[in-house]
């Protein structure tokens, strides 16, 4: 419905004590996360940023600061193509960060539907 | 019949009831659990002429593999001997025994079960001929005996079958192994006691038997049967649910994929075969890369396939490893380990569908008349090799296209690898578009992890070949004269390519044309993985640096003046080591035009 | 002891600045020293260079003047001449070079000094597959020789600059900061603008570290007087255009997008790694630190010492290390060594 | 056990005799609440509060929003004072937070300055020939109604209990702006643990849920609100209060201005409708009341004489939680027996 107006995005970002619960949480399954530097190398790299507007370093660094919106669709257009890994100069694992990321955003998730065939077929 | 009865046989005629009973609903629940393309696939072997020949490799291969452990024999013959004596010499007793008791019997008229008690019941069975069979079980027995005391040391020192470890065991499968173990003695003695107090015994039975006091067999002797009819009981119910179940599984493994049944991206009553069909013998963990050189042991083959089966938590020898397939060539059962590993790794709901939309503007080209040369995604990276290719192509006058001059759109491999079937399934459409709108005359590519994925994954109507088998035919055609030069040359084989692929002999065909090829320890098929393989998520940087370095190690041994090998991945792997130069072969060829 | 034995009091290896200032206030001091340099110049890796930052000196001229006090003196001068190995016998160093020589010696100061990172390990920036893109090296040269131009021998329209080649890379090894690239950059950019006004300059780094007297000056006057610019983002891939010029692609992480630009040069700024000489002789003594370079005892109050008796270093073999800074580093070990002898030989 | 500081601040309130000033909010779109007060006072309590005919306006949206100048909410403010003072009242209660605030800045500013207040007297002098007096005690209605809290406890039928777990219901308290951060020593508990409504709530056994955000305005913001294309702003300080909040799953919001009331309720529905969002589980929104009405539910008054049918955010879920009987069919009968027009169903938030 059209109000005339919409609703204003925050001016500045807030950490909030579940972001950073959150940070750590991947910081700790991804421990290379901390290393990254912000040299952007990977984002000039990255496959899917030639062809679209995709800039994983800056979705992890919204991440960093618990600004999750959206940062699921944008982690969607990444083709795992390893690039980024490979040019990193701090040797962050990359890949290995954004499947956590989409694991950690993506609330459904569940691992495959295997477990479920293992408890129907098992023995 | 009824003097053919004892009470210590029950356990031994209702284990092997409940045995067979069991493996019959599993056998059909794996096969009715087979999934329409499988199943398509056995119809249409069974329904046409190829039938008649495949079941003679499906009978040779049955006793070669299920009997006779070629394969495990040509991985080391110590460890052969073990799986074969027990195997061999098992059924042969088995067999053996019918055989005898249908040649006692002059064919009918006595009790199943007689076979394997055969002296207990049939004392009088000392003169003429009889005095050879005995000969012949205790030859076979003995003979099964070796390999139970080979596997007893081998639980204590793998070494001794030439095994850096020995597989982790449930303590389920411990358990059974015991018991497995007792079952070979216990007839001895069995067989010993009655020969003690009949004379029907052969040169092992009887030689033991004359040594025991007769009171003492006269105790011992029903006990004993009965403890050998038990240790059998307790092993075959117990069977179906342990290990052992891939002594009649591998069979039918065999069999269906022989008919053309092979491992789906999502797991089917084939899985639950594959899965069953491991007899956990820890091949797969002498050649693993990350076991070796990382210490990584619970994520190997034989753990993955456990797991799985028995429902146990698996992530981590999921996602752990690099996909360099060493595990899936040494398998002497042929298991699909990496295809098992892959059904794991399925994302889920991560797995979205549409997410490359924004590829729909890229536009093809029109190639008529020219091929495609796709890079790969890597190769950005690493422009000496595309340069090369260039100049190569320009050098025979071979018109091309470059697919991914300026930007790539990923083949679908490294997606594919992590489980997110749907993903990959959307790139690989969307470059199959480009490449049949472009009607380019076939498909050259640098990146062995595209080739794989473009020649197994894609059904492109085109053919698909490697820069190095392009070389190869354009040296063999006398089209490239690439001078040869003194340079003593390593070549690495990049899992994907020699491993995934089969090309071994191409590249070392080119070389062959420019340098002087040195030999690698581990080569082909056992050629060390880079380490920094797409396949693996799970590992730093470091880490995949310490299986680069050994990877290394082998390679520079004899002191190559340059390694060379054929994907872009390997080479950054390669580079970022110590400095050693390496090269791709194209480079190579493209430096001596 | 045959004739193919020299003794000295001190055998210094290494004739860069560090070795040469070193050896030559040793014999100023009445100490008997040879100089060691395995090629046939002396200081070739600074002679390499056109000027010095932060202020512009010439570097020839420092070399001049190097060589000139070295004639001078009394050190005996051993050209052409590379320390294979060495060991230590009963207080004395025994040296052997590449002709099969020995040299003796009470105490050793290693100068062996640097290499320069080899930019075709980073084989996406396509240092030695394109022309256009050089090295901090090569461009030193071309300054040198006055003469500036492009794959197609014109005028470059554009030079970008990128730092941290071979240096602060995991993936290649080299952890560390080599140091004197930032300042060496900007002095390199603003030389370029001199020869060439109408260039436009650029220059790529992921920290600026001015870190020396006059440094940060000569940053803001590469903004200010220069117009050179600088850009936040590290270059991950080079590719050719159609037309020889460098097709880089990088992020501008400031603005948060990437960058995909055309320029006629790329000049890597390739970073200092231990010299195969350092390397050697540093593991041959057992004194190997990280990355191949010697390791002292300690930075701050026994920086030229080793774990070993009688053996000191000065200078780049120890880590990257500017020309000022070496050579007040070889001062201090010219001191220490003197003190060393005089227990030495009291004894 | 917590120690809680802002127990130890408490504000002077008067005991009996107020001179009741209406809320132009309030008296619009909650009249049932300004009648329920005076009930309650008058009823429950048995105080003498005086309901003057002649009020109107103390012109505080318009101060705030630069509307109306100084002087002129001075002399307004005198008038009121005049109506007061006139009614032979020393206490003065005004329903407005804003309104509460306008007062209390105006004394405070007229006790630094006397001649304001000399000029304040003679404008009005000279325009109604109204005197006045300042009032010895100003206080809101909620101070009131805490103050008096564990008297109208005695009273109440209903408690802040879920009737279905047994547990305290959870409550989002909140405080309007002006009614301590203007001046905190006018607040009970202070500016920054202002504790009348918490009081209120833990008296009547809910629970006070402690969100990040508890101290953030409302979003009306006077300025913002009244220019539309402004709204934007108004609205996202409402929306960070709703994220905030939304995790610790309240079952309702209490305010103590009209204001706030009105924007936490309304924008709601507008948020709802702009991003299909509501902030509680089952899509109805978290209802919003003023202490009024909560106090007045708790006390067995019928929730439709309350006027909660006019709340966009409806409260049948809550009033179920609670207990509390109602005729679903009298909700659309006014009290004069007037058969009221069925409000639109919005279209995503559920009513």
């Amino acid at each position: 419905m059209d109000f005339g107006f919409t609703i204003s995005k925050p001016r500045s970002i807030e950490p909030t004590e579940a972001g950073r619960e959150q940070l750590l949480q991947l910081e700790e399954q991804v421990p290379t996360f901390r290393r990254c530097m912000n040299c952007g190398g990977c984002t000039a790299t990255c496959s899917a940023g030639q062809f679209t507007d995709f800039n994983i370093r800056k979705v992890h660094n919204l991440y960093r600061w618990g600004q999750y919106k959206e940062l699921d669709e944008e982690l969607q257009k990444c083709m795992l193509c390893g690039k980024c890994t490979l040019v990193c100069p701090r040797g962050v694992n990359l890949r290995s960060l954004i499947i956590h990321l989409r694991k950690a955003l993506n609330k459904d998730h569940q691992p495959g539907d295997y477990q479920h065939f293992i408890r129907n077929n098992n023995r | 019949m009824s003097s053919y009865f004892h009470p210590f046989i029950l356990p031994f005629c209702i284990g092997t009831l409940v045995l067979f009973a069991v493996i019959a609903v599993k056998f059909y629940r794996w096969i009715s659990g087979l999934d329409r393309k499988q199943k398509k696939n056995v119809w249409m072997s069974l329904l046409t002429v190829r039938i008649f020949p495949s079941l003679w490799r499906i009978f040779k291969e049955i006793v070669k593999e299920v009997l006779l452990h070629v394969n495990i024999t040509r991985y080391n013959w110590r460890m052969g001997y073990m799986h074969r004596s027990i195997a061999l010499g098992w059924f042969l007793l088995i067999v053996t025994g019918f055989v005898e008791t249908l040649f006692h019997f002059r064919g009918s008229g006595h009790p199943p079960w007689l076979g394997i008690f055969f002296r207990f019941f049939v004392r009088d069975y000392t003169y003429g001929i009889s005095r050879v069979w005995a000969d012949v079980m205790d030859l076979l027995l003995l003979y099964v005996l070796s390999g139970v005391s080979i596997a007893i040391f081998k639980s204590i020192y793998s070494r001794i079958v030439g095994m850096r470890k020995n597989t982790r065991l449930r303590w389920f499968d411990i358990c059974l192994r015991y018991s497995l173990w007792l079952i070979f003695p216990m007839r001895l003695l069995s067989e010993s006691a009655t020969a003690a107090l009949t004379g029907n015994g052969g040169f092992l039975t009887q030689g033991i038997g004359d040594m025991m006091p007769t009171e003492f067999a006269q105790v011992m002797e029903v006990p004993f049967w009965t403890a050998y009819s038990t240790c059998l009981c307790v092993f075959f119910v117990l069977f179906p649910f342990s290990r052992y179940m891939h002594i009649f599984t591998e069979p039918l493994l065999i069999v269906f994929r022989s008919l053309g049944v092979r491992e789906g991206s999502q797991p089917t009553g084939y899985t639950r075969m594959e899965l069953n069909a491991c007899s956990r013998c820890g091949i797969c963990i002498d050649g693993c890369p990350l076991d070796k050189d990382l210490n990584i042991n619970d994520i190997q083959g034989v753990y993955l396939l456990r797991d799985v089966r028995h429902g146990l938590p698996h992530r981590n020898a999921t996602e752990n490893c690099l996909m360099c397939d060493q595990c899936v060539v040494d398998c002497p059962v042929g298991i699909e380990i990496n295809e098992i590993r892959k059904q794991e790794r399925n994302k889920g709901t991560l797995d979205t569908h549409d997410n490359y939309r924004f590829l729909d503007s890229v536009k093809s080209f029109n190639a008529i008349g020219r091929i495609a040369y796709f890079g790969g995604c890597m190769s950005h990276l690493t422009p000496g090799v595309t340069e090369s290719m260039k100049k190569i192509f320009d050098a025979v006058g071979q018109k091309y296209w470059l697919m991914d001059e300026d930007k790539t759109i990923c083949c679908g491999r490294p997606l594919l690898q992590q489980g997110f079937i749907a993903q990959a399934a959307e790139l690989r459409r969307k470059n199959a578009r480009l490449i049949v709108e472009s009607h380019a005359q076939y498909l050259v590519t640098s990146c062995p992890i595209c080739y794989q994925s473009f020649k197994k994954e894609y059904n492109l109507p085109i053919k698909v070949i490697h820069h190095t088998e392009y070389l190869a035919v354009l040296i063999r055609l006398g089209k490239l004269k690439p001078h040869k030069t003194g340079l003593k040359v390593a070549y690495h084989d990049p899992c994907e390519l020699g491993r995934g692929c089969n090309i071994y002999d191409e590249p070392r065909e080119v070389l062959q044309a420019v340098a002087d090829l040195v030999r690698v320890q581990k080569e082909r098929e056992h050629s060390i993985c880079c380490g920094h393989s797409l396949g693996n998520t799970a590992l730093d940087v470091e880490k995949q640096d310490k299986v680069r370095d050994a990877a290394l190690r082998n390679l520079t041994a004899d002191h190559p003046d340059l390694i060379a090998t054929a994907c872009p991945m390997c080479k950054k792997a390669f580079q970022h080591g110590q400095p050693t130069h390496v090269k791709d072969v194209a480079e190579l060829i493209a430096e001596q035009l | 002891m045959s004739d193919r034995t020299t003794t000295a009091q001190v055998a210094v290896i290494g004739g860069g600045p560090a070795g040469i200032e070193a050896a030559c206030a040793l014999s100023n001091n009445g100490i008997r020293v040879s100089l060691f340099e395995s090629e046939p110049v002396l200081a070739h890796n600074v002679g390499n260079k056109f000027k010095l930052f932060p202020d512009f000196s010439s570097a020839s001229e420092l070399v001049a003047t190097l060589s000139h006090k070295l004639s001078g003196s009394h050190v005996s001068v051993h050209l052409d001449t590379e320390i294979v190995s060495m060991e230590q016998k009963g207080g004395l160093w025994f040296l052997t070079d590449n002709y099969g020589h020995t040299h003796e010696a009470v105490a050793v100061l290693l100068a062996t000094g640097y290499d320069v990172f080899d930019a075709r390990r980073k084989e996406e920036l396509g240092y030695g597959i394109y022309k256009g893109v050089v090295t901090s090296i090569d461009l030193e040269s071309m300054l040198k020789a006055g003469k500036l131009v492009n794959v197609l021998g014109e005028q470059p329209q554009c030079v970008t600059f990128l730092q941290c080649v071979g240096s602060r890379d995991e993936k290649i090894g080299n952890h560390y900061c080599s140091k004197v690239c930032c300042v060496t950059a900007v002095k390199q950019a603003i030389e370029v603008k001199k020869l060439s006004p109408r260039t436009d300059v650029f220059l790529f780094y992921m920290d600026l570290r001015m870190w020396g007297q006059g440094f940060e000056e000569l940053y803001r006057e590469a903004q200010e007087q220069y117009g050179i610019r600088f850009v936040r983002g590290r270059i991950s891939e080079a590719a050719s255009t159609f037309d020889d010029r460098v097709q880089i692609k990088a992020e501008d992480t400031l603005v948060g997008q990437p960058l995909k630009m055309s320029t006629d040069l790329l000049v890597l700024m390739v970073g200092m790694e231990a010299s195969c000489g350092t390397k050697k002789l540093a593991s041959c003594c057992g004194v190997e630190g990280a990355y191949g370079f010697a390791h002292s005892c300690s930075p701050y109050l026994s920086d030229n010492m080793t774990d070993r008796q009688g053996l000191f270093l000065a200078g780049s073999c120890k880590r990257p290390m500017s020309v000022s800074d070496t050579v007040n580093d070889a001062r201090s070990a010219a001191v220490g060594i003197a003190d060393y002898l005089k227990t030495a030989l009291s004894n | 056990m917590m120690k809680r500081y802002w127990n130890e601040y408490q504000k002077e309130i008067a005991d009996d005799k107020f001179f009741y000033e209406r809320s132009c909010i309030r008296q619009t779109f909650f009249p049932g609440s300004e009648a329920a007060f005076l009930k309650m006072l008058r009823e429950e309590l048995g105080k003498d509060i005086y309901d003057e005919a002649n009020q109107h306006t103390c012109t505080g949206i318009g101060y705030h929003s630069d509307i109306v100048p100084l002087q002129t909410t001075m002399t307004v403010v005198a008038r009121l004072f005049a109506l007061m003072t006139e009614a032979g009242y020393e206490n003065y209660v005004p329903s407005c937070v804003t309104s509460f605030g306008v007062f209390t800045e105006m004394v405070e500013m007229w006790k630094h300055n006397p001649e304001l207040l000399e000029k304040t007297r003679k404008i009005l002098y000279d325009t109604t020939g109204r005197t006045f007096e300042i009032p010895k005690n100003i206080a809101h209605p909620s101070d009131i109604i805490y103050k008096f809290r564990y008297d109208l406890k005695q009273k109440m039928k209903y408690q802040l209990v879920n009737r279905f777990t047994g547990k305290p219901l959870r409550v989002v308290e909140h405080i309007g702006c002006h009614y301590a951060k203007i001046f905190p020593k006018a607040g009970v508990g202070n500016a920054e643990f202002p504790y009348v409504l918490a009081g209120m709530i833990e008296a009547w056994g809910g629970e006070v849920i402690d969100y990040p955000e508890r101290r953030h305005c409302c979003g009306f913001g006077f300025r913002q609100y009244l220019v539309q294309e402004n709204r934007g702003y108004s609205i996202a300080n409402s929306k960070k209060k709703f994220e905030s909040m939304e995790p610790y799953e309240p079952d309702f919001i209490v305010a103590n201005c009209p204001g706030c009331t009105m924007f936490l309720d309304k924008w709601q529905y507008t948020i709802a409708e702009m991003e299909n969002k509501t902030y509680d589980k089952n899509g109805y929104g978290i209802p919003v009341l003023s202490y009024e009405e909560m106090a007045g539910l708790l006390l067995g008054y019928d929730p439709w004489k309350l006027g909660l049918q006019l709340h966009q955010v409806q409260a049948e879920p809550l009033l179920n939680k609670i207990g509390i009987a109602y005729d679903p069919n009298e909700k659309f009968t006014g009290v004069s027996g007037k058969i009221l027009p069925r409000p639109e169903k919005p279209h995503n938030l559920l009513v």
